[in-house]
């Protein structure tokens, strides 16, 4: 029965080729994306698996669930896992792997082997690093401070470096890619100003992937170095500055915040006006504002390092220039929610991670003014504060906007509608547990609690518990996902083409799409985001 | 910023069979080869900022340690220094002369360029392998038993050691600055001539197979983007060094008064 | 979407970009020995070798990588972009470097 | 459990009151913000929700809106930036009176040194209404001096001093946390900061002196490093004796002299072979990386008792106290 099924069924890009040869050699977009997908996906969990144990630990004040050294293990793993094999690669190398060609109107992107090569380099990468997880693992915290990471930590931080110097060559080719893709791969009458907002920033964040990685990677391969061969450029006891080295991890580091975020907005700037039905709120100044973003970005690293020993003066410097880049974010949180104004707003799922996304990142963003304040920094700084910040901007953005765009594009990846009751049920706990996890965080922090502690004084255990129940919560809001996404592979309704009635060029072609995107390259004539002229979604088809 | 948008009127069921370089998702050979040449200079560009951290460390620590620098480039050999750059320098003409073989259909000039290109691409390397063992022989490379007791001896004035002569103990103490400070002189040194050093050795492979494909007759005046690519990292790596030699051997080789 | 012609440049043109590259380098050698003094805390010596160091290397990207003759709009952008990325990362390090100490 | 809810911390120096403030005025234009884009986003999903197939209205955007909603925030944000730049350089300029204390961190404690002469460590006892400034400095890798009630944080970092001052407001015992990750008992690198009362500081200055001067930490080390074995006093041992050394010329079997100075005997204690006085073996090991700057400093300031307070006088080449010189022993 199966076989006469698909002989009548149209050939997509999953169903064109079977067999494992025909996945692990595959050069068309569509399909890395989907071996991205497994594989960021598992590194998600082993990332999950850590956190669940830090906040089992921090339950109690006492070090009672762990030793002090797996502890160290538990949080430097999984930020590094969280960080350079989950939040950098995710939106990127998933979606935008699979849609940047299509919403652009390509067969495919400019270097479709680099592209394969790219997931290979990661999975190597992916490889190494578990083999250092399997074998002690690594315990500076993800930033490797030297001199802890180049002279004193017992543990495999040659592994963790090297493996973190290797992903990073993946993600510059997953980078070049997309620039060169967009440069030269549009179809005709794509042109800049009818690219969807996904594809400006995600050339922003392409930009920031090639021009930032590679000093990390130099960086790394010194601390390597040091390590192995006791040069002395990072070590103070040989005439070295450690500071130095915070300054070369912090001008990746911390514009590769944007890199996980910038994405996200990406989704966002999709997904907000398809729920609202409108032409997204000054098309301009949201595509100006993730340029603006990636490249201010770049000026403000130091406001990692108002107490680490910088000048005065350079404090100065970095603290103004870190509030500038506070301006294109509020842009494009005010442009999102005036797009909602006079639209015609539905509450589907990828909807309820949009406003989410908005609620969680003003807030996210919000506090990063704190920490871009001088003298407020230098008490809250290295607290639970700042790790509160960075969760609400990285969960409660990045993480928010890779759901909601999993959910958005699900029917065109796998050609399956999700159960939308589910969908929504997903998203509200996940909001209520996110906030719950981390919101008692920044109170925690402001008290004056440290980040990276096993154990800690028992006035701070109200808000821990509070943070381990979110967490708990917070965990069902990830897995429910899993489980009827997968389900839907196989009972989902089938999806029509354009579920929602969305204008972007991906819509315009079957779901699946096959394998080279488009029957026909297509010709843009119309402007992005023209919701005007698009009939309202069947409700029929958007209720299981 | 509004560049040609991408793929022509090419109805996606037509292959190419002409063009057996066209690979299928692109429309055709103009696109290719423009999408592979911006490519290699968005590369090029993630190549500065990588070699970017290592400048940042060695402005960093070449004023707080001028000294060190200076004597320790002393200790590096000039004229080998300076011969190393021209080597370098021809190996850029006979790539730049062999993409013009290619652009004027010369297949024998083609091939013969990049012969030359080869060669003076490992004389660079051998001569560099040279530099290194002289070092080696100096103690001058960080591990291995490194020892700045020379640059000690050669210069007492530069290092104001003749001042310190009736303080033993400062001089003691400002001969193991002198020996950490030009360790890490040489530690950056090794860093980027070994960094350059890698990048040439990739060059030098890419070449192999470019000058086979040259030899096989691939390119033609309408299609050499390969040869093309690799030009301009060949370029580039040359371009590093021509940073790299001022800053390592140049740091200050004034008479000494 | 016409042919693409590209720019040959002549033969005599490399020779000579050639010779002033190796002009180049012997001269940076050689003034290397002689004192230039120090203007403003600023060493010349230093000076004039970044400087020699900049016009070959702005030769070698203009003509052996064809800067001067390429239809693609972007070489430019993205050369100038890496380089004030690079001036970026070392400018703002300065920032705290130079002054680390003053006060 | 809800007994120990604090909400905000105590403030007990003087930068705390400031940064308080500041903070106050960060959260209530952080909350306003917050509280206006949820209710803002609530109104739009409720008022423009979709049903009887409502149509959307387009809208293009709006300049003055766009120019409106970056200027306004950005200058709002300076008022952030100036206060906090304030806030900040005045952390940053300790005034010129403050009393001192020497901090050196290393894993996984803290060790605080007054310049009167009391030593702690994991604690710090200050006086209540004074300047005190912290010279600190790390012996392995980078610690951060914390005290969340004072609102102070400094890195430490090894083979450079950084400086943190805060004049305390009000007596009590504070958290003192080690703020950067330094290893496996990061979470253990904790004390506490006791502020007294000037009189009660007094009392403390007082009980703590007797057990802490340099010179007897010094004595009990000599004997516990076993150094008394070979440097026995009044009788000649394998080792010089070191009574009234301090401040002399001694005569070195290579024929020179030197001082013996602070210098010297640090090197003397790490790199004994280096100067051997005349007529002894080179056979005192190393105690390189065996003794900290700590313990140095306190062997130091030992044989700097073992000398009478003017030092230097012209003593030849004896000591003071009828010992005998050593006697060249070739």
């Amino acid at each position: 029965m199966a076989t006469a099924v698909i002989s009548t069924e149209r050939k997509n890009y999953i169903n064109a080729e079977y067999g494992i040869r025909s996945w692990l050699l595959t050069t068309d977009h569509k399909r890395i994306a989907l071996l991205y997908l497994l594989s960021i996906t598992f590194f998600f969990f082993i990332g999950g698996f850590f956190a669940l144990l830090i906040r089992l630990e921090l339950l109690t004040p006492a070090g009672d669930l762990m030793t002090a050294d797996m502890y160290n293990k538990a949080f430097t793993m999984h930020g590094q896992i969280m960080v350079f094999f989950f939040l950098i690669p995710s939106i990127p190398a998933v979606l935008g792997n699979f849609l940047i060609p299509m919403m652009i109107g390509a067969k495919d992107l400019a270097f479709p082997r680099i592209n394969l090569l790219s997931w290979y380099i990661y999975v190597a990468a992916g490889a190494l690093y578990i083999y250092c997880l399997a074998t002690g693992g690594v315990d500076t915290g993800w930033t490797f401070y030297t001199p802890y990471s180049s002279l004193f930590s017992n543990t495999r931080v040659v592994e963790a470096g090297l493996s973190i110097f290797i992903v990073g060559f993946s993600s510059i080719l997953t980078g070049l890619n997309f620039v060169v893709t967009v440069h030269r791969m549009r179809a005709p009458g794509m042109t800049w100003s009818r690219l969807p907002l996904f594809v400006w920033s995600h050339y922003a964040t392409s930009i920031i992937m090639l021009l930032g990685t590679p000093v990390i990677a130099i960086t790394l391969v010194l601390v390597v170095l040091e390590r192995t061969l006791n040069l002395g450029i990072f070590d103070p006891s040989r005439g070295g500055d450690p500071v130095l080295f915070q300054h070369l991890f912090w001008f990746y580091s911390h514009p590769a915040v944007y890199i996980m975020i910038l994405p996200s907005m990406a989704v966002m700037s999709e997904i907000i006006p398809c729920f609202s039905r409108k032409r997204i709120f000054g098309y301009t100044f949201v595509a100006m504002s993730s340029i603006a973003i990636a490249a201010i970005g770049f000026l403000v690293w130091a406001h990692h390092m108002f107490v680490a020993g910088i000048s005065l003066y350079s404090a100065l410097v970095f603290s103004f220039l870190s509030f500038l880049v506070a301006v294109p974010s509020a842009v494009k949180v005010f442009n999102w929610t005036a797009t909602m104004y006079k639209g015609s707003v539905s509450f589907s799922t990828p909807m309820l991670y949009a406003m989410g996304f908005i609620g969680l990142f003003t807030i996210g963003g919000l506090t990063g003014l704190f920490l871009a304040t001088l003298g407020v920094d230098v008490h809250v700084h290295d607290t639970y504060f700042v790790i509160a910040h960075f969760h609400y901007v990285m969960v409660g953005g990045a993480v928010m906007g890779y759901l909601g765009g999993m959910h958005f594009w699900w029917p065109k990846i796998s050609g399956r509608m999700y159960p939308e009751g589910w969908g929504r049920l997903a998203a509200l706990i996940v909001f209520i547990g996110f906030n719950l996890t981390f919101f008692p965080q920044f109170l925690v922090g402001y008290l004056g609690m440290p980040r990276r502690y096993w154990q800690y004084p028992p006035e701070y255990q109200v808000y821990n518990v509070l943070s381990t129940a979110g967490a708990s919560i917070l965990a069902v809001g990830y897995l429910l996902p899993m489980v009827y996404l997968l389900w839907s592979l196989r009972y989902g309704k089938p999806a029509p083409d354009n579920p929602w009635q969305a204008t972007g060029l991906e819509w315009r072609t079957a779901s699946p799409p096959p394998t080279f995107n488009f029957d026909e390259t297509p010709e843009v004539t119309w402007e992005a985001y023209e919701y005007d002229t698009m009939p309202l979604p069947d409700e029929v088809t958007l209720e299981r | 910023m509004s560049d040609r948008a991408g793929i022509g009127e090419t109805p996606l069921a037509v292959e190419h069979e002409d063009r057996p370089e066209l690979r299928h998702h692109f429309a055709d050979v103009e696109q290719q080869r423009n999408a592979a040449t911006l490519g290699m200079w968005w590369f090029l560009g993630t190549e500065i900022m990588f070699f970017g951290g290592m400048f940042c460390a060695y402005l960093v620590y070449r004023r707080w340690y001028f000294p060190e620098f200076a004597a320790a480039s002393r200790s590096l050999s000039l004229p080998i220094g300076t011969f190393n750059t021209t080597v370098l320098i021809c190996s850029s003409l006979t790539v730049a002369m062999s993409v013009r073989a290619a652009q004027l259909g010369n297949r024998k000039l083609q091939v013969r360029m990049l012969l030359l290109t080869l060669l003076f691409g490992l004389a660079f390397l051998g001569i560099k392998t040279k530099e290194w063992g002289d070092k080696y022989k100096e103690h001058h490379i960080p591990t291995f038993a490194f020892n700045a007791h020379d640059l000690i001896e050669d210069n007492q004035h530069l290092f104001g050691l003749d001042k310190l002569q009736g303080d033993p103990v400062k001089l003691r103490e400002r001969e193991a600055e002198i020996q950490q400070h030009s360790k890490i002189f040489f530690s950056l040194y090794f860093a980027l001539t070994g960094m350059h050093a890698i990048h040439m050795i990739v060059g030098v492979g890419i070449f192999v197979v470019v000058t086979w494909m040259a030899y096989k007759g691939r390119f033609t005046p309408e299609y050499h983007t390969p040869l093309e690519i690799a030009g301009l990292y060949w370029h580039f790596v040359d371009i590093v060094w021509i940073y790299l030699f001022p800053l390592l051997y140049l740091i200050d080789r004034k008479p000494i008064s | 979407m016409t042919e693409h012609s590209e720019h040959i440049a002549s033969a005599k043109l490399y020779w000579f970009i050639w010779l002033v590259l190796i002009v180049g380098t012997i001269i940076t050698a050689l003034v290397a020995r002689v004192d230039l003094g120090t203007y403003h805390g600023i060493d010349a010596n230093t000076v004039v070798a970044l400087f020699i160091a900049t016009c070959k290397a702005t030769v070698v990207v203009l003509i052996f990588m064809g800067v001067k003759y390429t239809h693609e709009k972007m070489t430019k952008p993205i050369l100038i972009g890496a380089i004030f990325w690079l001036l970026l990362l070392l400018v703002l390090s300065l920032t705290d470097y130079s002054t680390r100490y003053a006060g | 459990m809800f007994d120990n809810l604090p909400l905000w911390p105590t403030a007990a120096s003087s930068h705390a009151r400031y940064e308080d403030w500041l903070f106050l005025f960060l959260t209530v234009v952080s909350a306003a913000m917050t509280v206006l884009i949820f209710v803002v986003i609530a109104i739009f999903a409720m008022k423009f929700r979709r049903r009887h197939g409502r149509e959307a209205t387009q809208i293009e955007g709006s300049l003055l809106l766009e120019i409106g909603w970056s200027v306004a925030p950005l200058g709002v944000m300076m008022l952030m930036f100036v206060g906090g730049a304030v806030l900040y350089f005045v952390m940053r300029t300790p005034p010129r009176d403050s009393a001192q204390v020497y901090v050196v961190a290393k894993q996984w404690m803290w060790k605080l040194q007054h310049m009167e002469g009391p030593r702690e460590i994991n604690q710090l006892h200050v006086p209540v209404d004074r300047d005190v400034e912290l010279i600190m400095t790390s012996q392995d890798v980078i610690h951060s001096f914390y005290v969340p009630a004072f609102r102070v944080k400094q890195d430490v970092i090894p083979g450079r001093y950084t400086t943190l001052w805060f004049r305390a407001t009000r007596p009590g015992t504070y958290h003192l946390f080690c703020a950067q990750f330094c290893g496996t008992m990061h979470s253990g690198m904790i004390g506490e900061v006791v502020v007294m009362e000037p009189r009660d500081y007094q009392a403390w200055m007082l009980n703590a002196a007797p057990s802490g001067t340099l010179a007897q930490s010094g004595m009990t080390l000599f004997q516990q490093l076993g150094c008394n074995t070979c440097h026995v006093s009044e009788t000649q041992g394998r080792g010089p004796v070191l009574k009234g050394v301090f401040g002399n010329p001694v005569q070195l079997d290579d024929g020179r002299t030197v001082i013996a100075d602070e210098n010297y005997i640090r090197e003397s204690i790490l790199v004994p072979a280096a100067k051997v006085v005349s007529g002894f073996k080179p056979i005192m090991p190393s105690w390189q990386g065996q003794v900290n700057e700590e313990q140095l400093n306190e062997l130091i300031a030992y044989i700097k008792s073992l000398s009478p307070a003017p030092a230097g006088e012209a003593v030849t080449s004896g000591a003071p106290g009828g010992t005998a010189p050593p006697p060249p022993a070739q």
